[in-house]
């Protein structure tokens, strides 16, 4: 069964150009930080499942930027581009990666439990699901407290699938709480495409029947990522949680043990025609916002923050064995 | 002060809720029931809706709340009405509460009390009669305590919101009605308490099966067989050196557990006496507990599936034998 | 916060006055049986959970009397009148109440699980939500043997909450099954009204979020719940399932412990007056397809049945203690 | 024949379905994916979608529903893709589908097969590497097995959907690549197995560990000590006759668990080797257990925490200290 994609992004970017910049700058740090993990799976320095993002970097980067620094977020096993954007450092990430004590879970969270308390990054979550629940209790916390704070919580399609979404929703729109719920439609949860796990693959009809504000947009736009984030938050923060379908496409395998052997080539081809980066990337050289040295230099420098990550990660230390049963309780 | 085990539990919620305001109590009919025991009857009037908060048939998606809402920054009291319910948000009890703070390298503490009430004895048949406090004191990251005793039943919840890591505390439906004179004494969650010396045999217990224990010392004293009850009080971590001092000095010891027989916490008790106190043994640790079928509901054939005074009193002869 | 009452049920019965006169014995027998039942639960005769149906006995009036034999029904803790007229004699049932081993479930289940494989009654589950995930599987078990067999799920309000609620109703839709689900809504969950427990408390627009055929009738005219069931099943036969919800209301407490501190009293008054038993007699008398004299005899026929069911229950033995573990395994 | 542990569970799936109409097979993933190890890999192909069926992510609801179809006259294997998310359905492994025969006054067969992978070493960290195999085994009305060879892994799942109680089958992907030779001979759900011969002491393993226990004892065979060892094969109903006819012999013993050593299964067998061989015994049952952490990614302190042949090695010596 084939998944439409939608039409190019095009037009010009509503931005000024030094924003613009900082999108696409971003969109490209989760695709380079990504390019290599799946280089460093294959030379065995990462190792575990690893759950690449790309093709859909800008569901994270439009959605990060439409967030304040203050706001919380819990995302899932395909967490990397979330967590460098809501500013975890690279370089803490990759060493996570390696299982080294200077990652941002000390090496023992991994590529699915990445964690920042300084970032108000809560992960990095490996049972599907299992982030919504949280996110509704962040939001409650929030509201009782008084703070102007979203939470805004990813998961993907597979999870609209899962009683934990369907309570989840309930009681955010119940007790009318500050949650962005932002899912990530990629069409296919693993192996198996959304028609053939969902009676009704239109998701924004569920979330609508909680009573909450629910509306798609064009997941391989960033610009429309950003302005659907943007609103979502304002509803959310106006004092009743928000559902915003982004729809996107993985072009990797689910996992690296993924043969990938479920879906159309075609469709596959298809979406790649529609890739966040280099579709903006054109549509900002079309309306002078970018030169190609521009471009280059940025990716350059993308690179370059790419290699020092891997440097610092090379660099890191094992926790100690001693170390083992440290903080399974508080001290 | 003379009050029951429910009035402890009851006066042990309000004085949570009314020292910090980060405190809420979130559950099904909490509020404008009371509580299905009536344990939190009164709170909702008190402290308003806001903070004794009714929640829907949800389980899952509550106690998930409850863990997001000890990040970020509240004191919550999660209710899950029965231990047999409890399976339905286990997941986030263990995928989440337990393992949060080692998984993410000690960034994050979860400070949440999740109370359910426990145990068989009321003729409420399979599905409303389980124990499974064995269970989750299986689990590293959780704190499982089971208050025996009305002072226990008052102060537990008050260390627990005080502890830091996320702590289940059992309520004993069996022992709701059961009086007693609340002390001053400071409530820990960290020993194991002798609630009776005795010199000839050790009898453990946990929850409801204390006063069935003390009940069949009393028994046993009158054939001069004069036991040691040792209440657990925490389930874990274990206090084994209360346990293993006691066995230590009587030689002999009987374990109770409500629950199933085949891996209930009374096998954990008994493998840890094995390993730390094979030599100083007279015979081997004998246990008394649940049947392993599911509770009927009619009388007699739940108690004769439930551990019994008479049980521990037979079983504890047994070691003389 | 008041629920209101639909109007009275009124005007002829569009059926022959015996099938009339079937209808009504049968919600007597439901009403005489659990006065009964509070009776004996005062007299130490039947102990445990007690949850009594009175108030709501035309819903499974109505639905049982638009199901077939073979067709299979899963029902609640609240399933006294669903397991008489799905056909379990009235004695088994008060076997059961007493925890006889002449019981439907020899004394082992109690009210809250009563069970019968002769008449597919298959209980009786005091997990709230529990039965709807075991009603899909009985869908697929007749789909895929290729029975004509409809399986009725019965459950209430506050199982429409539950994460197994979500989850069934899109196995259902997806798999395309001949599963009847059957809202029981009385408003409350135990003490708390549907308004504080749904953040959309209208059931018909959740059912319909997964492509269920989802519509309600009045809970408290059994000509309108007979009419709902028919039609439900003629849906779920047809190869997709239906969702109905029952508008009805519980006019004792939840259970014999609950204080039923939460309601307003009119409003439990202005139900009374909807009466499902005294507003259909009214109605057959009105159109000349009752006597005062055929009532009381019917009556009379129904209290002659209870006191043969306490005979029998009173008459029934202990299941002997050695059996204790029978039946834990197969043989 | 010469197969590996997955073909030889993939053998025993296709079998199944090729054997009896009534059986499905349902689980996420399970179809077009071909299973996420590979397991049911090319059954879509062979058996079609109505019986090879993809399930959404809905694991209380399609294990639920397996029990509604196993009532309704089929014979569902469930696949839960690991025991990790196996909590998400225990309401319904627990409160339905082991109660259900007993509290229904045996009229109710359950012939559920539920099908899951379990256990830590391959860097997944603590959500994706834990060990509940103990837990079900607490539970009266459920058999739980755990195929630990070639001919376990093909056959136990023939004699689980012949069972007619709702049987777990766990399945051990650090073992998936191990080969061996497929044998003919005929599957038990009821015994133990000695893997070893040996007289100085008994190891006594399940699943995963098995191996490691097998390797342990070629090391002490080099140091002289001759260890028979045991695979407990399945986890309920424990064959004690086996495991204390090995123990009497040897009069030594350690247990090996993968689950965190308090409230393991570990546990339940050294508290009937107390109750049952106490006085056989020349000193303690000792255990290697997973220590008592969340599973950590790095490779280094996954090992750390998991039972490793030189633990197992080193205690079996400290028996004989
Ligand atoms: C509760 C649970 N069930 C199953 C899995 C195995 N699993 C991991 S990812 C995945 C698919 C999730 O799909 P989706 O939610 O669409 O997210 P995506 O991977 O497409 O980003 C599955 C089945 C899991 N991790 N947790
Ligand atoms: C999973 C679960 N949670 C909580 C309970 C306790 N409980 C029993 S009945 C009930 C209310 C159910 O309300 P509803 O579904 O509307 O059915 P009603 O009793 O009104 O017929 C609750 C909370 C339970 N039995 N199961
Ligand atoms: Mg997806
Ligand atoms: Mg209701």
């Amino acid at each position: 069964m084939s998944h439409a994609a939608p039409p190019p992004p095009s037009g010009p970017v509503p931005f000024p150009r030094e924003n613009s910049a900082r999108l696409l700058k971003d969109m490209l740090r989760i695709r380079r930080l990504e390019e290599k993990c799946a280089e460093l799976y294959g030379a065995g320095k990462i190792r575990g499942f690893l759950h690449l993002y790309i093709g859909e970097e800008a569901v994270a980067t439009g959605a990060m930027h439409a967030l304040a620094r203050g706001d919380n977020v819990v995302a899932t096993y395909r967490e990397h581009g979330h967590a460098l954007l809501k500013g975890v450092p690279m370089d803490r990430i990759m060493a996570e990666m390696y299982g080294k004590k200077e990652g941002c879970s000390r090496g023992r969270g991994g590529s699915m439990h990445l964690f920042d308390a300084a970032t108000r990054f809560y992960g990095g979550n490996a049972i599907v699901g299992g982030g919504l629940p949280l996110a509704v209790g962040f939001g409650l916390a929030a509201k009782m407290r008084g703070e102007e704070r979203l939470t805004a919580c990813f998961f993907g399609d597979g999870a609209v699938a899962e009683g934990a979404f369907h309570e989840s929703m309930n009681l955010a729109a119940l007790w009318k709480l500050p949650v962005a719920f932002f899912c990530e439609n990629n069409y296919y949860a693993m192996g198996t495409a959304i028609e053939r796990y969902e009676s009704q693959p239109d998701l924004c009809v569920k979330a609508a029947s909680y009573g909450v504000e629910a509306f798609a947009v064009d997941g391989m736009d960033v610009v429309a990522c950003y302005e659907g984030a943007r609103r979502a938050r304002e509803i959310a923060l106006a004092g009743a949680p928000a559902f915003v379908e982004f729809r996107t496409y993985r072009y990797r395998a689910h996992s690296m043990f993924d043969p990938d052997l479920y879906r159309d080539k075609a469709e596959i081809e298809e979406w790649k025609t529609r890739g966040p980066i280099h579709t903006f990337t054109a549509r900002l050289k079309a309306q002078g916002h970018l030169t190609e040295e521009r471009f280059l230099d940025i990716d350059a420098q993308v690179e370059a923050e790419v290699e020092r990550a891997v440097a610092f990660a090379e660099a890191g230390a094992w926790e100690p064995v001693e170390d083992l049963a440290k903080d399974v309780y508080a001290p | 002060m003379t009050i029951t085990y429910r009035e402890a539990l009851r006066m042990g919620l309000r004085e949570a809720l009314a020292r910090d305001p980060r405190v809420l109590l979130v559950g099904e009919d909490v509020g404008r029931y009371g509580g299905t025991y009536a344990v939190s009857k009164g709170l909702l009037e008190e402290f308003g809706p806001d903070r004794v908060r009714d929640a829907p048939l949800s389980e899952l998606a509550f106690v998930g709340a409850g863990i997001g809402a000890a990040l970020g920054g509240l004191k919550p009291i999660v209710e899950v009405m029965t231990v047999n319910f409890s399976l339905l948000p286990l997941d986030q009890i263990v995928n989440t509460a337990a393992l949060l703070r080692h998984m993410s390298g000690g960034q994050f503490a979860v400070p949440l009390v999740i109370r359910m009430s426990t145990g068989a004895g009321r003729q409420l048949a399979a599905q409303h009669s389980q124990s499974f406090e064995g269970w989750y004191a299986h689990v590293p990251g959780l704190k499982i305590v089971a208050p025996a005793t009305i002072d226990d039943a008052h102060g537990m919840l008050g260390a627990a919101l005080a502890d830091g890591n996320p702590v289940l505390v059992f309520e004993y439906p069996a022992l709701f009605e059961m009086a007693g004179d609340l002390s001053t004494a400071a409530i820990d969650l960290a020993r194991a308490a002798v609630r009776r010396q005795g010199t000839r045999l050790t009898i453990i217990a946990y929850g409801g099966c204390v006063p069935k224990a003390l009940a069949a010392a009393e028994k046993l004293a009158g054939e001069g067989i004069n036991a040691e009850v040792v209440d657990l009080r925490v389930l874990r971590p274990l206090d084994m050196d209360t346990v293993l001092a006691s066995v230590r000095k009587t030689r002999r010891a009987v374990v109770v557990d409500e629950g199933w027989r085949s891996g209930s916490l009374s096998a954990e008790v008994m493998a840890r006496i094995m390993e730390q106190a094979f030599y100083d043994l007279d015979a081997p640790v004998a246990r008394v507990c649940r049947e392993e079928v599911p509770i009927p509901y009619a009388k007699h054939l739940e108690e004769a599936a439930l551990p019994q005074v008479d049980k521990i009193v037979a079983a504890a002869k047994g070691l003389f034998q």
